[in-house]
Protein backbone atom coordinates (compact mmCIF):
# COMPACT_ATOMS: atom_id res chain seq x y z
CA UNK A 1 0.00 0.00 0.00
CA UNK A 2 2.51 2.47 1.18
CA UNK A 3 6.44 2.07 0.71
CA UNK A 4 9.29 4.19 1.52
CA UNK A 5 12.61 3.32 -0.83
CA UNK A 6 15.69 4.29 -0.65
CA UNK A 7 17.35 3.66 -4.12
CA UNK A 8 16.33 4.15 -7.37
CA UNK A 9 12.74 1.99 -8.43
CA UNK A 10 10.93 1.27 -11.54
CA UNK A 11 7.29 1.45 -12.14
CA UNK A 12 6.51 -1.74 -14.02
CA UNK A 13 7.33 -4.08 -11.29
CA UNK A 14 4.46 -2.28 -8.93
CA UNK A 15 2.40 -2.10 -12.15
CA UNK A 16 2.12 -6.30 -12.64
CA UNK A 17 1.77 -6.25 -9.16
CA UNK A 18 -1.65 -3.97 -9.14
CA UNK A 19 -2.37 -5.76 -12.47
CA UNK A 20 -2.49 -9.03 -10.59
CA UNK A 21 -3.77 -7.99 -7.27
CA UNK A 22 -6.77 -6.31 -9.17
CA UNK A 23 -7.92 -8.37 -11.99
CA UNK A 24 -11.47 -6.94 -12.08
CA UNK A 25 -10.28 -3.38 -11.94
CA UNK A 26 -10.41 -2.83 -15.73
CA UNK A 27 -9.07 0.97 -15.33
CA UNK A 28 -5.31 1.60 -13.80
CA UNK A 29 -4.05 5.13 -13.47
CA UNK A 30 -0.20 5.55 -12.84
CA UNK A 31 0.76 8.93 -11.73
CA UNK A 32 5.24 9.55 -11.60
CA UNK A 33 6.91 11.89 -10.44
CA UNK A 34 10.56 12.23 -11.54
CA UNK A 35 13.35 14.37 -11.27
CA UNK A 36 13.62 17.09 -14.50
CA UNK A 37 16.81 16.45 -16.12
CA UNK A 38 19.95 18.56 -15.06
CA UNK A 39 17.10 21.11 -14.77
CA UNK A 40 18.01 25.11 -13.43
CA UNK A 41 16.46 26.01 -10.12
CA UNK A 42 14.85 29.33 -9.57
CA UNK A 43 18.01 30.85 -9.13
CA UNK A 44 19.04 29.82 -12.65
CA UNK A 45 21.69 27.22 -10.85
CA UNK A 46 21.93 24.24 -12.39
CA UNK A 47 20.61 21.19 -9.92
CA UNK A 48 23.43 18.58 -9.87
CA UNK A 49 20.80 16.31 -7.55
CA UNK A 50 18.14 16.54 -4.89
CA UNK A 51 17.93 15.04 -1.17
CA UNK A 52 14.79 13.98 0.04
CA UNK A 53 14.52 13.94 3.40
CA UNK A 54 11.28 12.46 6.01
CA UNK A 55 10.42 11.87 9.44
CA UNK A 56 10.03 8.13 10.20
CA UNK A 57 6.97 6.87 11.28
CA UNK A 58 5.38 10.28 11.25
CA UNK A 59 5.24 9.45 7.31
CA UNK A 60 3.97 5.76 6.60
CA UNK A 61 1.38 6.92 9.31
CA UNK A 62 0.02 10.13 7.00
CA UNK A 63 0.61 8.33 3.77
CA UNK A 64 -1.40 5.31 5.27
CA UNK A 65 -3.97 8.03 6.02
CA UNK A 66 -3.81 9.79 3.38
CA UNK A 67 -4.80 6.00 1.27
CA UNK A 68 -7.55 5.02 3.71
CA UNK A 69 -9.32 8.58 2.75
CA UNK A 70 -8.84 8.16 -0.75
CA UNK A 71 -10.26 4.03 -0.90
CA UNK A 72 -13.45 5.61 1.58
CA UNK A 73 -14.00 8.57 -0.81
CA UNK A 74 -13.79 6.80 -4.20
CA UNK A 75 -15.14 4.02 -5.62
CA UNK A 76 -11.68 2.11 -5.95
CA UNK A 77 -10.16 -1.33 -5.78
CA UNK A 78 -6.38 -0.83 -5.47
CA UNK A 79 -3.72 1.82 -4.23
CA UNK A 80 -0.36 1.76 -4.14
CA UNK A 81 2.14 4.35 -3.36
CA UNK A 82 5.90 4.61 -3.22
CA UNK A 83 8.23 7.45 -2.03
CA UNK A 84 11.63 7.40 -2.33
CA UNK A 85 14.08 9.09 -0.05
CA UNK A 86 18.22 10.11 0.20
CA UNK A 87 20.16 11.45 -2.46
CA UNK A 88 17.97 11.06 -6.03
CA UNK A 89 19.85 12.17 -9.28
CA UNK A 90 18.31 13.52 -12.54
CA UNK A 91 15.69 11.03 -14.30
CA UNK A 92 15.21 8.86 -11.01
CA UNK A 93 11.52 8.56 -9.66
CA UNK A 94 10.92 10.55 -6.60
CA UNK A 95 7.27 9.24 -6.43
CA UNK A 96 4.43 6.76 -7.91
CA UNK A 97 0.91 6.47 -7.38
CA UNK A 98 -1.17 3.36 -8.79
CA UNK A 99 -5.00 3.02 -8.56
CA UNK A 100 -6.89 0.38 -9.65
CA UNK A 101 -10.87 0.93 -10.54
CA UNK A 102 -13.95 -0.22 -12.40
CA UNK A 103 -14.06 3.05 -14.05
CA UNK A 104 -11.28 5.44 -14.80
CA UNK A 105 -13.05 8.58 -13.51
CA UNK A 106 -12.76 7.19 -10.09
CA UNK A 107 -8.65 5.70 -10.66
CA UNK A 108 -8.45 9.62 -11.89
CA UNK A 109 -9.53 11.29 -9.15
CA UNK A 110 -8.22 8.84 -6.16
CA UNK A 111 -4.60 9.58 -7.75
CA UNK A 112 -5.11 12.91 -7.79
CA UNK A 113 -6.40 13.18 -4.37
CA UNK A 114 -3.50 11.14 -3.23
CA UNK A 115 -1.27 12.86 -5.11
CA UNK A 116 -2.55 16.77 -3.81
CA UNK A 117 -2.55 15.44 0.24
CA UNK A 118 0.56 13.88 -0.28
CA UNK A 119 2.21 17.28 -1.44
CA UNK A 120 0.72 19.52 1.56
CA UNK A 121 0.33 17.05 4.63
CA UNK A 122 3.21 14.15 4.10
CA UNK A 123 6.47 15.26 6.15
CA UNK A 124 9.39 14.73 3.23
CA UNK A 125 11.59 17.87 2.29
CA UNK A 126 13.45 18.10 -0.56
CA UNK A 127 16.65 19.73 -0.91
CA UNK A 128 17.92 21.02 -4.38
CA UNK A 129 21.62 20.38 -4.70
CA UNK A 130 23.36 22.34 -7.13
CA UNK A 131 27.62 22.98 -8.05
CA UNK A 132 26.91 26.29 -5.90
CA UNK A 133 25.25 25.27 -2.59
CA UNK A 134 21.89 24.07 -1.67
CA UNK A 135 18.48 25.29 -1.03
CA UNK A 136 15.21 23.82 1.05
CA UNK A 137 12.22 23.85 -1.13
CA UNK A 138 8.59 25.00 0.70
CA UNK A 139 5.18 23.76 0.11
CA UNK A 140 4.44 25.65 -3.39
CA UNK A 141 0.86 27.91 -3.36
CA UNK A 142 0.01 25.97 -6.23
CA UNK A 143 0.06 22.09 -4.19
CA UNK A 144 -1.74 24.34 -1.39
CA UNK A 145 -4.51 25.14 -3.45
CA UNK A 146 -4.81 21.52 -4.94
CA UNK A 147 -5.57 19.84 -1.33
CA UNK A 148 -7.56 22.63 -0.89
CA UNK A 149 -10.28 22.01 -3.74
CA UNK A 150 -10.86 18.52 -2.19
CA UNK A 151 -10.97 20.00 1.23
CA UNK A 152 -13.90 22.36 -0.19
CA UNK A 153 -16.11 19.43 -1.68
CA UNK A 154 -16.09 17.74 1.70
CA UNK A 155 -19.01 17.60 2.69
CA UNK A 156 -17.34 15.91 6.21
CA UNK A 157 -15.64 18.30 8.19
CA UNK A 158 -11.98 16.67 7.92
CA UNK A 159 -9.68 14.27 7.71
CA UNK A 160 -7.66 11.89 9.91
CA UNK A 161 -4.25 13.29 7.99
CA UNK A 162 -5.30 16.74 7.95
CA UNK A 163 -3.18 19.35 9.54
CA UNK A 164 -4.89 21.56 12.05
CA UNK B 1 11.71 15.29 29.51
CA UNK B 2 10.06 16.18 25.58
CA UNK B 3 11.96 15.04 22.59
CA UNK B 4 12.49 17.76 20.02
CA UNK B 5 12.90 16.65 16.73
CA UNK B 6 13.83 18.78 13.83
CA UNK B 7 14.03 18.07 10.14
CA UNK B 8 15.61 19.65 6.52
CA UNK B 9 16.86 23.41 7.08
CA UNK B 10 15.58 23.78 10.59
CA UNK B 11 17.44 20.27 11.92
CA UNK B 12 20.61 22.02 9.76
CA UNK B 13 20.20 25.28 11.43
CA UNK B 14 20.14 23.39 14.88
CA UNK B 15 22.89 21.06 13.97
CA UNK B 16 21.31 18.25 15.46
CA UNK B 17 18.22 15.95 14.50
CA UNK B 18 16.80 15.84 18.17
CA UNK B 19 16.93 17.92 21.25
CA UNK B 20 15.40 16.60 24.92
CA UNK B 21 13.89 19.64 27.12
CA UNK B 22 12.91 19.18 30.63
CA UNK B 23 8.97 19.52 31.12
CA UNK B 24 9.36 21.76 34.06
CA UNK B 25 6.39 23.61 33.79
CA UNK B 26 5.45 23.12 30.31
CA UNK B 27 1.92 22.76 29.30
CA UNK B 28 1.42 23.12 25.67
CA UNK B 29 3.49 23.37 22.70
CA UNK B 30 3.43 27.16 22.65
CA UNK B 31 5.02 26.65 26.38
CA UNK B 32 7.09 24.76 24.80
CA UNK B 33 8.43 26.69 21.50
CA UNK B 34 8.68 30.32 24.01
CA UNK B 35 11.11 27.96 26.15
CA UNK B 36 13.06 26.06 23.37
CA UNK B 37 15.84 29.66 23.23
CA UNK B 38 18.10 27.79 26.03
CA UNK B 39 18.40 25.09 24.29
CA UNK B 40 19.02 25.90 20.12
CA UNK B 41 21.43 27.65 18.64
CA UNK B 42 19.94 31.58 18.11
CA UNK B 43 19.33 31.12 14.59
CA UNK B 44 17.02 28.49 14.99
CA UNK B 45 15.03 30.44 16.97
CA UNK B 46 14.90 33.54 14.49
CA UNK B 47 13.84 30.58 11.99
CA UNK B 48 11.00 30.01 13.81
CA UNK B 49 9.62 33.32 14.16
CA UNK B 50 7.47 33.36 10.82
CA UNK B 51 5.79 31.02 12.39
CA UNK B 52 5.39 28.57 8.82
CA UNK B 53 6.89 25.94 10.77
CA UNK B 54 4.18 22.96 11.66
CA UNK B 55 3.80 21.07 14.66
CA UNK B 56 3.36 17.31 15.54
CA UNK B 57 2.88 15.37 19.17
CA UNK B 58 3.29 12.44 19.01
CA UNK B 59 3.91 11.90 15.01
CA UNK B 60 0.66 13.46 14.42
CA UNK B 61 0.21 16.99 13.51
CA UNK B 62 -0.93 19.53 16.55
CA UNK B 63 -2.00 22.81 17.13
CA UNK B 64 0.40 25.64 18.89
CA UNK B 65 -1.69 25.17 21.76
CA UNK B 66 -1.65 20.76 22.02
CA UNK B 67 -1.45 19.65 25.40
CA UNK B 68 2.16 18.30 26.35
CA UNK B 69 2.47 15.10 28.50
CA UNK B 70 5.90 13.91 29.62
CA UNK B 71 7.76 11.87 27.22
CA UNK B 72 5.70 13.50 23.98
CA UNK B 73 7.62 13.88 20.78
CA UNK B 74 7.51 16.62 19.71
CA UNK B 75 8.04 17.20 15.94
CA UNK B 76 9.02 20.78 14.26
CA UNK B 77 8.16 20.63 10.76
CA UNK B 78 9.59 23.31 7.98
CA UNK B 79 6.68 23.57 5.07
CA UNK B 80 6.92 20.38 3.30
CA UNK B 81 8.08 19.66 -0.05
CA UNK B 82 7.84 15.68 -0.92
CA UNK B 83 6.25 14.43 -4.30
CA UNK C 1 1.99 9.86 -31.09
CA UNK C 2 -1.25 6.92 -31.51
CA UNK C 3 -0.83 3.58 -32.21
CA UNK C 4 -2.98 0.55 -33.65
CA UNK C 5 -2.12 -2.88 -32.32
CA UNK C 6 -3.48 -6.13 -32.93
CA UNK C 7 -1.38 -8.00 -30.63
CA UNK C 8 -0.95 -7.89 -26.90
CA UNK C 9 0.95 -5.23 -25.79
CA UNK C 10 2.72 -4.15 -22.16
CA UNK C 11 3.12 -0.48 -20.98
CA UNK C 12 5.99 -0.23 -19.63
CA UNK C 13 8.19 0.19 -23.05
CA UNK C 14 5.56 3.42 -24.06
CA UNK C 15 6.58 4.10 -20.44
CA UNK C 16 10.49 4.31 -20.86
CA UNK C 17 9.99 5.80 -24.32
CA UNK C 18 8.21 8.69 -22.89
CA UNK C 19 10.39 9.20 -20.46
CA UNK C 20 13.60 9.69 -22.40
CA UNK C 21 11.70 11.73 -24.91
CA UNK C 22 10.15 14.51 -22.04
CA UNK C 23 13.19 14.52 -19.76
CA UNK C 24 12.25 18.11 -18.35
CA UNK C 25 8.53 16.86 -17.79
CA UNK C 26 8.77 15.78 -14.15
CA UNK C 27 4.89 14.36 -14.14
CA UNK C 28 3.84 11.14 -16.10
CA UNK C 29 0.44 10.21 -15.84
CA UNK C 30 -0.05 6.65 -17.67
CA UNK C 31 -3.62 5.11 -18.34
CA UNK C 32 -4.57 1.84 -19.11
CA UNK C 33 -7.67 0.22 -19.80
CA UNK C 34 -7.60 -3.25 -19.47
CA UNK C 35 -10.17 -6.76 -20.10
CA UNK C 36 -11.69 -7.65 -16.76
CA UNK C 37 -10.94 -11.19 -15.20
CA UNK C 38 -13.67 -13.43 -16.84
CA UNK C 39 -16.19 -11.16 -16.03
CA UNK C 40 -20.18 -11.45 -16.08
CA UNK C 41 -21.55 -9.47 -18.90
CA UNK C 42 -24.72 -7.34 -18.49
CA UNK C 43 -27.00 -10.37 -18.94
CA UNK C 44 -25.33 -12.47 -16.40
CA UNK C 45 -23.47 -14.70 -19.07
CA UNK C 46 -19.83 -15.27 -18.47
CA UNK C 47 -17.65 -13.06 -21.59
CA UNK C 48 -14.69 -15.27 -22.72
CA UNK C 49 -12.57 -12.22 -24.75
CA UNK C 50 -13.88 -9.16 -26.37
CA UNK C 51 -13.50 -8.55 -30.30
CA UNK C 52 -12.41 -4.73 -31.17
CA UNK C 53 -13.56 -3.48 -34.80
CA UNK C 54 -12.21 0.19 -35.56
CA UNK C 55 -12.70 2.00 -39.15
CA UNK C 56 -8.99 1.85 -40.69
CA UNK C 57 -8.13 5.66 -41.46
CA UNK C 58 -10.73 7.12 -39.55
CA UNK C 59 -9.61 6.12 -36.64
CA UNK C 60 -6.24 7.34 -36.97
CA UNK C 61 -7.31 10.80 -37.82
CA UNK C 62 -9.74 11.10 -35.16
CA UNK C 63 -7.39 10.20 -32.52
CA UNK C 64 -4.75 12.25 -34.06
CA UNK C 65 -7.31 14.97 -33.79
CA UNK C 66 -7.85 14.56 -30.09
CA UNK C 67 -4.57 13.83 -29.28
CA UNK C 68 -3.34 17.50 -31.44
CA UNK C 69 -6.79 19.04 -29.44
CA UNK C 70 -5.26 18.12 -25.72
CA UNK C 71 -1.25 19.34 -26.55
CA UNK C 72 -3.04 22.31 -27.36
CA UNK C 73 -5.69 22.61 -24.59
CA UNK C 74 -3.21 21.90 -21.77
CA UNK C 75 0.51 22.33 -21.04
CA UNK C 76 1.76 18.88 -21.74
CA UNK C 77 5.31 17.83 -23.70
CA UNK C 78 4.27 14.28 -25.10
CA UNK C 79 1.38 11.79 -25.60
CA UNK C 80 1.26 8.64 -26.60
CA UNK C 81 -1.76 6.61 -27.17
CA UNK C 82 -2.46 2.87 -27.99
CA UNK C 83 -5.44 1.35 -29.02
CA UNK C 84 -5.70 -2.31 -29.39
CA UNK C 85 -8.15 -4.07 -32.22
CA UNK C 86 -8.59 -7.75 -32.69
CA UNK C 87 -9.44 -10.77 -30.36
CA UNK C 88 -8.55 -9.34 -26.90
CA UNK C 89 -8.83 -11.71 -23.74
CA UNK C 90 -8.86 -11.36 -19.53
CA UNK C 91 -6.14 -8.99 -18.57
CA UNK C 92 -5.06 -7.63 -21.49
CA UNK C 93 -4.76 -4.31 -22.18
CA UNK C 94 -7.05 -2.51 -24.63
CA UNK C 95 -5.78 0.88 -24.40
CA UNK C 96 -3.00 2.78 -22.97
CA UNK C 97 -2.59 7.03 -22.46
CA UNK C 98 0.55 8.24 -21.34
CA UNK C 99 0.64 12.12 -20.58
CA UNK C 100 3.91 13.91 -19.91
CA UNK C 101 4.05 17.12 -18.42
CA UNK C 102 5.72 19.71 -15.72
CA UNK C 103 2.71 19.82 -14.00
CA UNK C 104 0.45 16.86 -12.38
CA UNK C 105 -2.66 18.79 -12.58
CA UNK C 106 -2.19 19.39 -16.81
CA UNK C 107 -0.60 15.81 -17.37
CA UNK C 108 -3.77 14.28 -15.52
CA UNK C 109 -6.48 16.70 -17.43
CA UNK C 110 -4.81 15.51 -20.43
CA UNK C 111 -5.15 12.08 -20.18
CA UNK C 112 -8.75 12.01 -19.04
CA UNK C 113 -9.45 14.63 -21.45
CA UNK C 114 -8.11 11.91 -24.19
CA UNK C 115 -9.67 8.75 -22.75
CA UNK C 116 -13.13 10.81 -22.70
CA UNK C 117 -13.27 11.96 -26.65
CA UNK C 118 -11.57 8.22 -27.47
CA UNK C 119 -14.57 7.14 -25.65
CA UNK C 120 -17.48 9.56 -27.44
CA UNK C 121 -15.57 9.58 -31.07
CA UNK C 122 -13.02 7.25 -32.35
CA UNK C 123 -14.66 4.90 -34.14
CA UNK C 124 -14.04 1.42 -32.34
CA UNK C 125 -16.34 -0.96 -31.70
CA UNK C 126 -16.16 -3.42 -29.17
CA UNK C 127 -18.00 -7.07 -28.64
CA UNK C 128 -18.26 -8.91 -25.76
CA UNK C 129 -18.37 -13.01 -26.24
CA UNK C 130 -19.33 -15.47 -24.18
CA UNK C 131 -19.84 -19.15 -24.46
CA UNK C 132 -23.87 -18.63 -25.45
CA UNK C 133 -23.13 -15.62 -28.02
CA UNK C 134 -21.83 -12.41 -28.48
CA UNK C 135 -23.47 -8.93 -28.58
CA UNK C 136 -21.91 -5.22 -29.49
CA UNK C 137 -21.49 -2.57 -26.61
CA UNK C 138 -22.81 0.89 -27.69
CA UNK C 139 -21.38 4.35 -26.01
CA UNK C 140 -22.55 4.31 -22.32
CA UNK C 141 -24.08 7.21 -20.76
CA UNK C 142 -21.95 8.07 -18.29
CA UNK C 143 -18.92 7.92 -20.92
CA UNK C 144 -21.34 10.72 -23.40
CA UNK C 145 -21.45 12.82 -20.01
CA UNK C 146 -17.72 13.02 -19.22
CA UNK C 147 -17.07 14.08 -22.77
CA UNK C 148 -19.95 16.47 -22.42
CA UNK C 149 -18.40 18.25 -19.40
CA UNK C 150 -14.65 19.31 -21.57
CA UNK C 151 -17.51 20.60 -23.97
CA UNK C 152 -19.50 22.86 -21.32
CA UNK C 153 -15.94 24.18 -20.49
CA UNK C 154 -14.79 24.81 -24.12
CA UNK C 155 -15.01 28.85 -24.98
CA UNK C 156 -14.59 27.91 -28.47
CA UNK C 157 -17.28 26.10 -30.82
CA UNK C 158 -15.67 22.73 -31.52
CA UNK C 159 -12.98 20.27 -32.13
CA UNK C 160 -11.84 19.44 -35.24
CA UNK C 161 -12.88 15.64 -34.32
CA UNK C 162 -16.32 16.72 -33.06
CA UNK C 163 -19.57 14.60 -34.03
CA UNK C 164 -21.83 17.39 -35.76
CA UNK D 1 -20.44 5.67 -57.08
CA UNK D 2 -21.04 5.89 -53.55
CA UNK D 3 -18.99 3.26 -51.10
CA UNK D 4 -20.90 2.86 -48.41
CA UNK D 5 -19.15 1.07 -45.36
CA UNK D 6 -20.69 -0.62 -42.29
CA UNK D 7 -19.38 -1.72 -39.05
CA UNK D 8 -19.96 -3.87 -35.97
CA UNK D 9 -23.75 -5.14 -35.57
CA UNK D 10 -24.75 -3.35 -38.95
CA UNK D 11 -22.19 -4.76 -40.83
CA UNK D 12 -23.15 -8.17 -39.79
CA UNK D 13 -26.94 -7.54 -40.27
CA UNK D 14 -25.50 -6.14 -43.60
CA UNK D 15 -23.54 -9.57 -44.37
CA UNK D 16 -20.92 -7.59 -45.62
CA UNK D 17 -18.54 -5.13 -44.63
CA UNK D 18 -19.07 -2.45 -48.10
CA UNK D 19 -21.84 -1.56 -50.47
CA UNK D 20 -21.67 0.29 -53.65
CA UNK D 21 -24.56 2.52 -54.35
CA UNK D 22 -24.64 5.04 -57.89
CA UNK D 23 -24.78 7.92 -57.13
CA UNK D 24 -28.26 8.73 -59.14
CA UNK D 25 -29.97 11.84 -58.24
CA UNK D 26 -28.73 11.68 -54.59
CA UNK D 27 -27.22 14.60 -52.96
CA UNK D 28 -27.09 14.26 -49.30
CA UNK D 29 -26.49 11.39 -46.76
CA UNK D 30 -30.10 11.72 -46.26
CA UNK D 31 -30.60 10.69 -49.81
CA UNK D 32 -28.40 7.73 -49.36
CA UNK D 33 -30.06 6.36 -46.51
CA UNK D 34 -33.74 7.03 -48.08
CA UNK D 35 -32.03 5.22 -51.11
CA UNK D 36 -30.37 2.08 -49.36
CA UNK D 37 -33.89 -0.60 -49.12
CA UNK D 38 -32.77 -1.95 -52.41
CA UNK D 39 -29.53 -2.74 -51.81
CA UNK D 40 -28.89 -4.29 -48.30
CA UNK D 41 -31.25 -6.62 -45.99
CA UNK D 42 -34.25 -5.40 -44.37
CA UNK D 43 -32.99 -6.16 -41.56
CA UNK D 44 -30.07 -3.44 -41.85
CA UNK D 45 -32.73 -0.80 -42.84
CA UNK D 46 -34.99 -1.77 -39.77
CA UNK D 47 -31.06 -1.36 -37.28
CA UNK D 48 -31.09 1.86 -39.03
CA UNK D 49 -34.92 3.33 -38.03
CA UNK D 50 -33.86 4.55 -34.12
CA UNK D 51 -31.21 6.90 -35.89
CA UNK D 52 -28.55 6.35 -33.05
CA UNK D 53 -26.07 5.43 -35.99
CA UNK D 54 -23.78 7.82 -36.93
CA UNK D 55 -22.48 9.27 -40.55
CA UNK D 56 -19.18 10.14 -42.07
CA UNK D 57 -18.05 11.40 -45.30
CA UNK D 58 -14.60 10.57 -46.74
CA UNK D 59 -13.25 9.43 -43.09
CA UNK D 60 -15.11 12.48 -41.35
CA UNK D 61 -18.30 12.39 -38.77
CA UNK D 62 -20.99 14.36 -41.27
CA UNK D 63 -24.66 15.55 -40.50
CA UNK D 64 -27.53 13.19 -41.99
CA UNK D 65 -27.71 16.35 -44.42
CA UNK D 66 -24.33 16.84 -45.54
CA UNK D 67 -24.30 16.69 -49.16
CA UNK D 68 -22.41 14.08 -51.43
CA UNK D 69 -19.92 13.79 -54.33
CA UNK D 70 -19.31 11.12 -56.72
CA UNK D 71 -16.87 8.42 -55.00
CA UNK D 72 -17.59 9.50 -51.59
CA UNK D 73 -16.98 6.96 -48.75
CA UNK D 74 -19.74 7.25 -46.96
CA UNK D 75 -19.54 5.28 -43.59
CA UNK D 76 -22.71 4.37 -41.12
CA UNK D 77 -21.15 4.25 -37.84
CA UNK D 78 -23.30 2.39 -35.03
CA UNK D 79 -22.72 4.03 -31.29
CA UNK D 80 -19.17 3.71 -30.35
CA UNK D 81 -17.44 1.56 -27.97
CA UNK D 82 -13.65 2.00 -28.00
CA UNK D 83 -11.33 2.50 -24.95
Amino acid sequence: MFEIVDSPFEPDPYYQQARAAAPHAGALVMFTGLVRDLYQADQGEQITHLELEHYPGMTESICESIIADAMQRFEISYVQVVHRVGKILANEHIVLVLVAASHRRAAFDAAQYIMDFLKTDAPFWKKEVGARGAHWLGLKRKDQQAAERWRALSTNSGSSHDKQ
Amino acid sequence: MVKVRLFAHLRELAGTDAVEIPMGTMQTTQDLLDGLTPHVPPALIEALRDQSAMISVDQRYAGWDAPLHDGAEVGILPPVSGG
